[in-house]
């Protein structure tokens, strides 16, 4: 099993689950993050006081797949996510040694 | 290269505003007799001043601010807040002189008021409250209504094309409107009804806001993805200032604290109170479940409908108006999403749909100090059927016309980026929350 | 299922009304001579009647609805905002005469007024206020009363259940109890005393809030995990529109803008900053804390038990009571969490428990206009305790058969699945914050 | 340690009360011939006490709440909150009689009052409505200066040490202030003008901010990591109702409903709105953004600016003044930044700075009842810069004394750690948020 | 050592936590996350506009621990989490290289 | 590649940002978690009714790095995280299979 962890711009995520069920893909887990990177982030200003702002909103996907889905999973993703213009995001593929699906007590491929 | 033209145009608005100071006689202020002031309509006046002032800051700004997305919440309260400041410099500058200054053919006022001038504490004719108590409840009418259009475009408007267009829209449709119906201008004459501004705030706005809706276009992402409230209980709240705001709109309209003044308190809560429970049983009906949502914009209805009717109608025909303002409100706002243009926040469905609507069933249902179609007075429908649509006619050709001299002066959108990243951060370099 | 039935249910509801309009006799409104009428009196109680309307909403609704958890904010708003149509409703069409029609045995008023029949301009006996005026006054009042109930079931209530139960309770409690002790009824003759409403309001929707915590039981998982309030701002805010209200509430109970009235001001004032002081001394010795909502919950506490004596005390006796208003509803609080039962938001320890402590307190420290115990007339002490015990017997026995029918009809509490997603989203499909 | 300290300083405060309640007079309070009463005076001054109450709480409350860390909001509003309910009971007790008691020397007035002995439902001499409403509309003015001061030292001050300056502030530096100004001291006697408080109210207030500012010492990491205000739209709300509380502040002190109050009203009101758009073009010309937190800033800049002016100049007067004050504030704010005290929410630059600048400006534009220089008597402008120096070094010294005396008994500042978890928790037990 | 991240019903949180504390587990982090999966999300209305929203709230609790302790970790998650209806959530199980505790330097399973 | 997960005190964050970005990190992405462990929480009080919290919130950096790097970024964290106090938090290492940057498609070590 792979856990596929992708961070995206916010407003990518609709197109971005949409485009992995297509694959039949059944389920994800996403988290609201702040990114830091090359993408530079914005300026505030209260009361003539500046702030520079380094982070931006960002949307991370965790997502666990069978092995061979890896491949299928990371073009779609890299499509959907995609726009070009820097701060597009990463996606991170590290081994998982096992899933369980905790209703039923499956485990493995069956589980996700 | 933008911001230094929307620099030098600050200038030249501020340069103006002293100009007119210089010229204006009323630097001191003519101590009126005072003779026929009377205590308790000056007070009621005051107050009701002071809350129809609330319903635009926070009220209506909470109103439109709750329902926006986060991202756009301060851009959107920025709209009512700067409103309620540009136009009340405007209305005492030129625009009050140019609705209530002495008839000029029917159409306008002569500029005989400009800059207040020869508007002091005596009593004004016919009311016991002075001058400028009444200058000043009007002046909050003409901030509030211009405030009102801002839901139509809002989350996409650029904020120096907001600017010019308030001023212009003021200056050019409002205060003219305000005249017809109220300065003795010609619907005036005709006998129109309009006990609190049914055409001149709500029609007018309404469909103003139509216009602007489809002018500007639709949001990004309109239709497509998800764009609920950000933050209801802060449009409740907002609901909630303007109800109690309302008060002093209509019961403030009779000029005194009288009985007139107590019927039409009583008319504009009962309406209130029904458009909220049929807009609530409508979308119970239609949805299967009754929403906060509804029942806040329901008792918006209900309040805009009975406002032209406020002072002329009994406690039985308000619970009348107010059911059906509910129902027909409901109804257009769930019509809009077939027309497809995006009126962002239902300016057109509420207070153009609920104005006219009002001002009609003023013509039915009059019968206090008036008599309408129900009441053996016929004439008066056909009456207010010409106001209705003088008014519509005028508001929608105007805004239009308007809308067009500031794409071409400073733009109205903002970009797909800005918008992407929302007003807040791109017009006003702020977060709302942290 | 169940929802075709709630279909059936509105309907009726909804021809019933049509029926009530078309039986009317006030379709038009007799204009009153109007002659007695004073401004000034006139144009504090239209501003008294729009601030205790304030207080419903946005004021109750936001001090409960930040109570709550996030889950059931909106539903907890919608609580206040809905029975304030739908009671304003009811009033105008048969609550405001049974209250205040002719006097019939000393126990409910006739129908006389029905669809405010025979209610127009005309001065109300005995004041310089149009008789519409004092009943919109009245209005406000019946309405807080059915709301300040909701927090004792907040976070569980069906909302089918709430509007059959607020209907029963405003017609066949309130209504009453307000023609016993202000519209002519035994109470009132016995010379029991209570200014602007400790018996009528908050004695019995106080101790109605205590049968309905009983009957419904406790939330899912009360006790065990922990319920913080999601919003306290919120509650800060309602805490301040409700002492902002609450200046309508007392000092417009005077009917006039005279000494009373800014006598009652005065004691109103005086007891809520007292109220806050003692219980959050209270709770500083206690849990070595103050906290905000501590200093909250107080100075409502002082306010519902100036309520009954605010016209009848002087400062000092105002202080005292506001002083012990503070300390004995904290205790009341305390002590409930041993008592088990799950007055979600303390409505029996506040206005029940204030309510009762400022009938008494009236008996004892009346001294205008009327004597207590401590200014030698020790006969006002025992017509207070019966007013007291009477409220109470009636309110308990009354909300408990009500709460019966309501069960039977329509059933009182949601399903533990909708609990537990929370009322926003089952009831209403709508989430407060995006 | 510290606990039980504290608790016995409050039950000693306690007994001091229940001291003075039973050595007062005022048990029961003597009936008032009323004779000269005016129910329009009456109603017009009970609503604006209301609406100035309702300035402090929700008003500065969520003003200052929403501008700082969401860990310190509700320590935040509690400040605003205690001192309404804390101030009050001084005020009754002792503090009116300190302002308005029969003068001594011209520097303080008699304990003839204390326990508002004498102070009844009579006409207060020179106007229309009953002592106790004076009284009582005197003692919300008296609760807002010290609430307003609070903003410069919000995020760090010990809670028991808030108790124990506002009280001795109160009595010492606002009572004989208010005396010398309003209630026949030596500053009146000299002809000094300030209408609804520039010196007593802002200049005072804001200058023992900046005194506090400078004793307290910054916040932690104040400068180096950013401290974004938690909610604006909270300010936003708290702007919008300090707005029209401003009504009643400024309108009310014409202690009628008259010409007078009409003309102030309209001066408060033009100000505001000049002062909002000044601010934000001046903070457009040198950030190149507007922002709302700028404009709602402005707004509060014009109302300061205005108040000492409000019933004395024209409504063009008002104009320029607002116009200025927006500019000016904005110029104190960010010089702050240069000066490097820890000011945190502004007090200095919006009510120093713009009470200071109205009391000038009224020395210069006063043209109602009064002439200042523009309009042919110099004199006026010494005298009003008299007014202005006295209140400044009056409230400099005497803050600088208190902090001192505080800081020796109970402390100022909460502990590092205290402040890193936040007031909310660590002086309160309380989350805002859940 | 080991990472177990899992996945679970929000209001099922303290039980779970209780339960990880009897079997000597000392520390956990826990974030709040948007679910999607079989469990089908809710229909909400805005003034007659339906959205149906397909992300449900859902808890991730980051556990790690020594490898041991694993088998009896996930049985005591699965138990304490489960409630037999769709959406109970999954556990997911990988390797870590190595733990420090920030404040002493401690690595390896004395750090957690 | 590695992934370093650490989990700090809040006020900690900026300290930690700049001292990696001195040491060459050029991105890394934070979510704001919930912590329980040694460190204890604290109470609330409501109404008289007390609760005692016993998740103390934290800041959750990951991190994604050249092999070469880890010891440098171990270092660092653990230097600028530190308080000595109870509660300074953990740093965990796992590896990843592979890195993707979105916008240009570009995997491994350049991806970062
Ligand atoms: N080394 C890293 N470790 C973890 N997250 C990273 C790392 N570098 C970038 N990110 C995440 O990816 C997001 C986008 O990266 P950025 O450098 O801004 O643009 P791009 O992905 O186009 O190179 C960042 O906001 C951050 O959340
Ligand atoms: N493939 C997946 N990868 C990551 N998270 C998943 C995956 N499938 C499900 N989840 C998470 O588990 C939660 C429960 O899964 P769901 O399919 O709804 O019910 P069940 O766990 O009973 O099968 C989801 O809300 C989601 O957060
Ligand atoms: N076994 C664990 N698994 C995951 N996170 C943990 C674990 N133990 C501690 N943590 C995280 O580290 C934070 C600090 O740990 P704690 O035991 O409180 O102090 P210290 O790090 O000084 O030992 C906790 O709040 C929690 O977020």
């Amino acid at each position: 099993m792979k856990l596929i962890t992708t961070i995206i711009k916010p407003f990518k995520l609709d197109e971005v689950k949409e485009a992995l069920i297509e694959i039949g893909v059944q389920g994800m887990t996403v988290t609201e993050v702040k990114g830091f990177g090359r993408q530079k982030g914005h300026k505030e200003t209260y009361r003539g006081t500046e702030y520079q702002i380094d982070f931006v909103p960002k949307i991370k996907i965790e997502l666990v797949i069978a092995d061979e889905l890896e491949q299928k999973v990371l073009e779609t993703v890299t499509r959907a996510a995609k726009t070009g213009s820097i701060g597009d995001g990463k996606i991170f593929v590290s081994d998982l040694q096992g899933v369980i699906r905790i209703r039923t007590g499956e485990t493995g491929e069956g589980a996700v | 290269m933008k911001r230094p033209i929307c620099h030098q145009r600050f200038f030249i608005f501020l340069l103006m505003l002293f100009l007119c100071l210089s010229l204006s006689p009323a630097w001191a202020q003519e101590g009126g007799a005072g003779s026929q002031i009377d205590t308790g309509d000056t007070a009621w006046i005051l107050m009701s001043s002071a809350l129809v002032m609330c319903m635009v800051l926070p009220g209506l700004a909470l109103f439109y601010g709750g329902l926006v997305r986060s991202k756009n919440v301060l851009g959107t309260i920025m709209h009512s807040a700067i409103i309620l400041c540009l136009i009340s410099i405007v209305w005492v500058v030129v625009g009050y002189s140019v609705a209530f200054g002495p008839d000029v053919g029917g159409f306008v006022g002569s500029l005989a008021h400009i800059g207040l001038a020869g508007v002091g504490t005596e009593a004004f004719p016919g009311t016991g409250i002075p001058h400028l108590l009444f200058m000043v409840f009007q002046l909050m009418f003409a901030a509030i209504t211009v405030a009102l259009i801002t839901g139509s475009f809002a989350e996409r408007m650029k904020f120096t094309a907001l600017l010019l267009f308030s001023v212009l829209w003021s200056v050019f449709i409002y205060s003219p409107l305000a005249h017809w119906v109220w300065g003795g201008g010609w619907l005036q004459e005709m006998g129109a009804l309009d006990f609190a501004g049914g055409s001149v705030v709500h029609i007018s706005s309404g469909f103003a806001a139509l216009v602007c809706a489809m002018v500007l276009g639709p949001r990004k992402g309109h239709g497509a993805e998800p764009m609920p409230p950000h933050n209801l209980p802060m449009t409740v709240l907002g609901t909630g200032l303007l109800w109690f705001g309302w008060f002093g709109f209509n019961a403030g309209s009779a000029l005194g604290a009288n009985g007139g003044a107590a019927s039409a308190f009583v008319a504009t809560h009962i309406a209130a109170c029904a458009g909220g429970m049929s807009w609530m049983v409508a979308e119970w009906f239609r949805t299967g479940k009754p929403t906060m949502l509804g029942v806040a914009s329901g008792i918006i209805s209900g309040l805009a409908t009975i406002t032209p009717a406020a002072g002329f109608v009994g406690p039985m025909s308000a619970l009348i108006i107010g059911l059906v303002a509910g129902t027909v409100c409901y109804a257009a706002v769930v019509w809009k999403a077939r027309l497809g243009y995006d009126d962002s926040l239902d300016v057109v469905g509420i207070h153009g749909v609920g104005g006219f609507t009002g001002i009609l069933a003023t013509g039915l249902l009059a019968s206090v100090g008036a008599q309408g179609l129900f009441f053996g007075n016929p004439g008066q429908f056909v009456t207010q059927l010409v106001l209705a649509v003088a008014t519509l006619i005028f508001a929608v050709v105007g805004t239009y016309i308007i809308l067009k001299v500031v794409d071409l002066t400073v733009g109205l959108r903002v970009s797909t980026d800005d918008e992407q990243v929302g007003l807040d951060l791109s017009q006003h370099n702020e977060k709302a929350y942290s």
